[in-house]
């Protein structure tokens, strides 16, 4: 096995990792982690997978490029939600704390 | 259960993954020899480069619209309270980000003009200028973005470079195709192209953080 | 001269354009220049329907440089069909969205930029021939259609933004990694190079691509049972937004579940195709189900799209057959017109009645009538009565059901149109209460009313013109 | 030849098992430091698939800028969690 084939194989372990985690972790912060994971593998697949005879090929490291800035975008907007439904739910629960008392 | 299930479903798609990937027999088109053949008409020397603003330029567009669109959607989604003011971080963290600003300025300028016949481009030299306002803002240099009050300067820097972008490959409609360089011109034009994206992705990138960030370095 | 085929360029450029001149100038002019620039991309896509008369695609290589290096944008029947679809749904949202925001600058300063966006994705979706470029506009479409859920602010709108995202960025992931094989398999992502290279024995890691790319965008047309996400970002986003997503934004990715199923993944898809055939039977069963018994009139409509999107899955078995895909596009165009004019409808009883409860409807035929008769002609639509679309569209699957000895279809259809009758006339039935003289209602301004009416008399008229958008399509006209 | 492949299959274990535990770390924060570990192996495994351009964006912008939102958003959550306790 080339390297570039073995890396395309890491690449589809850390998909179904990331698949995997999406679907069975609760966190919210943490399904981010793994859905950056499964951005990660399916590039390595891409990449290696391209260059499973040995010689560099441009097309898909423009594709990662690519995925790579599409995967921050969604990351920080991911965050941006997350960190304003945590904002509200404690105003909501100072807010009932004041009811109770 | 639920749980058990989702394992094993996920060691038969890995198992079913790994052997497609490595039964996999060489592929029939080969677009290294497309790419080699078309380099010099590309206008740059660097493939990746031509890959990206050139023969999938159009890809790299519409890439730019996905995180201008997230950044304004962080922006209508994110922490409403107004940032904190700023308040300056230990000495020794001001120090660093002043002397590790100029250079990194100059890495990034560096990487761009590089990007033309080696790695490096507008990504690259946005993302490290975003990284110098980073470490500017986190030694509290340099102030959190309020979405709520974005003075105009600073919209338009977030837009310019794919504003520009866009302009350019919509001129070159007259060509006739979108994005079409003439090959005589066509490094000046993305050359001009990455250094107004260089601008803008460094703005948004940093963007990012600088919207979200509320607190401002040694703040309690 | 400008080829109407160069105005596809255009059509993805102009909202583009608009998206960023909304930003820097601010929600007044930005909402002008929305109006302005959908009644442009209007015009152009209705000139380029007149002027049609290819049979073949049309191709626009980006870049001069042609499929496979460079990134072609191919136009067809279908292509051109969603395209018409879409300006035609936006054009009186944007007009309804400009007044229905007009009193809130916090909310409508972020919603026409990604309002441009929106669309700038959808066209550039629909035309798109390069599995990669779609990647990116599947993107541009999700990401702005989150966000859109999200400005509303309020806590459910975050949380049905997250759960939403969260659906699209996995539906994404999976199609990603789908590009990736094909890239591997054949080292080329346009699908003009793809089609012929695929032959009658593809390698397994392009039936696996074929699986992970179908089952990313199913997720994202929200086909049962992975609807969970889409009642409560479209029941809860604001009524502009909810109609947007309901009517365009789930059906660019049952597009490419179209498109790629009956083109690119033909050779592996006949052996699986009862399987979304059969969810969508589940969708519409369920869907209709979890309708009738909505306490609220948004998530009612929410429902209804969930089992109205079954529909669309129900010809699955009897593709590549041109009835079936006849009959499925048109029951896409029926329902995006309906189903805007109805969350529009559902907008502005909201805001005259200040909940959204079916019981606080009572009385409203006596002092929203357009409204409500714009609500009642968009459930005549997806009722399926004549001579509305929605009864073309359901004619047509039945023919091609029964044209195959496939009574099922048929069986399924019939009863999903009762159920869709079931919570049409409940909705209608509450609207019809007498209400106590001392309830007030809100002044909502009339242009909403009427806009939300041109949508639905327009979903009833486009029954009688479907002639016309089916002979876009290849094929005998019936 | 044989001590590159070794080194490839170790950061391929390196790879996989920083996966592993940013999915199956107790803590949060472990998780994130995990993440932002396996985009500097990410980086080192883009040089290693000959990508230069890559790696240089995956340590900008996979590692590092991502790695910062995390962190930042980890801080967020924290704090506020803190200020619900102190009331």
């Amino acid at each position: 096995m080339s390297s570039e084939l073995l890396f395309a194989v890491v690449g589809a372990l850390i998909f179904t990792l990331g698949v995997a985690g999406t679907v069975l972790v609760a966190n919210l912060l943490r399904r981010i982690l793994a859905f950056n994971l499964m951005g990660s593998g399916a590039f390595l697949v891409l990449v290696g997978l391209a260059q499973r005879g040995g010689e560099s090929d441009p097309v898909p490291h423009a594709m990662v490029l690519t995925g790579i800035v599409v995967a921050v975008a969604a990351t920080a907007l991911a965050l941006a939600l997350l960190r304003k439904q945590h904002e509200m739910k404690d105003s909501e629960e100072e807010l009932t704390e004041i009811d109770d008392g | 259960m639920k749980r058990a299930i989702v394992i094993a479903a996920a060691l038969v798609f890995g198992g079913l993954l790994i052997n497609a990937i490595v039964d996999l027999p060489s592929s029939p088109v080969d677009l290294r020899i497309a790419v080699a053949d078309n380099m010099a008409n590309s206008g740059v020397s660097h493939p990746v480069t031509a890959v990206l603003l050139n023969f999938r330029g159009y890809d790299t567009l519409l890439e730019i619209a996905v995180l201008l669109l997230a950044l304004i959607g962080l922006m209508a989604a994110g922490p409403m309270l107004p940032p904190p003011p700023n308040q300056p971080a230990d000495a020794l963290l001001q120090k660093l980000a002043r002397i590790a600003t100029p250079p990194v300025i100059v890495v990034g300028g560096y990487l761009l003009w590089a990007g033309a016949f080696r790695p490096g481009g507008a990504f690259q030299a946005g993302a490290v200028l975003a990284a110098a306002m980073v470490l500017l803002h986190l030694s509290g240099l340099l102030s959190a973005w309020n979405a709520q009050l974005l003075p105009l300067a600073r919209r338009v820097i977030l837009v310019g470079g794919f504003v520009l972008f866009l302009c350019i490959s919509v001129a070159l409609l007259a060509a006739g195709s979108l994005l079409q360089y003439p090959p005589h011109q066509a490094g000046l034009l993305i050359l001009l192209i990455e250094s107004g994206l260089t601008l803008s992705l460094a703005a948004i990138l940093a963007g990012l953080f600088l919207f979200l960030s509320r607190d401002n370095g040694g703040a309690p | 001269m400008v080829e109407p085929v160069t105005f596809v360029v255009w059509l993805i450029v102009l909202p583009l354009a608009w998206a960023v001149a909304a930003f820097v100038t601010g929600e007044r002019i930005g909402a002008w220049l929305g109006v302005v620039g959908s009644a442009i991309q209007t015009f152009l896509v209705v000139w380029m329907v007149a002027t049609w008369d290819v049979a073949v695609p049309v191709i626009h290589r980006v870049g001069g440089w042609g499929a496979p290096l460079g990134i072609d944008l191919a136009v067809d029947g279908l292509a051109l069909a969603m395209l018409l679809l879409t300006q035609v749904v936006s054009l009186p949202l944007t007009i309804y969205a400009r007044s229905y925001f007009s009193e809130d600058a916090s909310k409508s300063r972020h919603f026409w930029p990604l309002a441009g966006f929106l669309i700038a994705g959808l066209n550039a979706l629909f035309v798109s021939a390069d599995v990669f470029n779609i990647y990116v506009t599947l993107e541009i479409v999700g990401l702005s259609a989150v966000s859109l859920v999200a400005i509303g602010g309020g806590r459910a709108q975050i949380s049905a933004a997250l759960r939403y995202l969260f659906a699209t960025l996995i539906g994404s992931g999976a199609y990603l990694l789908g590009v990736a094989l094909i890239y591997g398999a054949f080292g080329s992502v346009s699908l003009a190079t793809l089609i012929p290279l695929v032959g009658s024995n593809p390698p397994q890691a392009f039936a696996l691509a074929g699986l992970l790319m179908l089952f990313g965008l199913m997720l994202k047309t929200a086909l049962f049972p992975f609807h969970y996400w889409l009642p409560p970002a479209h029941g809860g986003a604001a009524a502009p937004v909810s109609a947007l997503l309901s009517a365009l934004v789930v059906k660019a990715s049952f597009y490419l579940t179209l498109r790629l199923w009956t083109e690119l993944f033909a050779s592996i898809a006949d052996d699986i195709a009862w399987i979304p055939a059969l969810l969508g039977a589940g969708a519409i069963l369920w869907g209709s189900w979890r309708a009738i018994q909505a306490i609220r009139i948004k998530m009612l409509i929410a429902y209804s799209t969930v089992a109205q999107l079954g529909y669309l899955f129900l010809v699955f078995p009897l593709l590549p057959g041109q009835d079936a895909i006849r009959a499925t596009v048109m029951q896409a165009c029926a329902h995006g017109a309906a189903k805007a004019a109805m969350f529009a409808a559902a907008g502005v009883l909201i805001k005259a009645t200040g909940q959204d409860t079916m019981a606080g409807l009572a009385g409203m035929t006596g002092r929203l009538p357009l409204t409500l008769f714009a609500f009642g002609l968009a459930g005549m639509t997806l009722m399926g009565l004549p001579p509305s679309s929605g009864f073309l569209a359901k004619w047509q699957l039945i023919e091609a059901g029964m044209a195959r000895d496939l009574w099922i279809i048929p069986v399924v259809a019939l009863a999903g149109g009762l159920l869709t009758a079931v919570y049409i006339f409940r909705i209608l039935s509450f609207a019809f209460l007498l209400s106590p003289s001392s309830v007030k209602i809100a002044t909502v301004p009339r242009v909403q009313e009427w806009t939300a009416f041109a949508l639905a008399a327009g979903s009833v008229l486009l029954g009688l013109r479907g002639v016309e958008l089916m002979a876009l399509l290849p094929g005998q006209v019936p | 030849m044989s001590a590159t492949l070794a080194f490839d299959l170790l950061l391929s274990t390196a790879l996989v098992w920083s996966a592993w535990r940013t999915i199956t770390a107790n803590r949060l924060d472990q998780a994130v430091v995990m993440f932002i570990v396996f985009g500097l192996l990410m980086t080192l495994a883009w040089c290693r698939l000959r990508a230069p351009d890559i790696a240089l964006a995956e340590a900008a912008i996979g590692a590092g800028l991502t790695g910062a939102l995390l962190l930042d958003a980890l801080g967020a959550l924290r704090k506020g969690k803190t200020a619900r306790r102190r009331q």
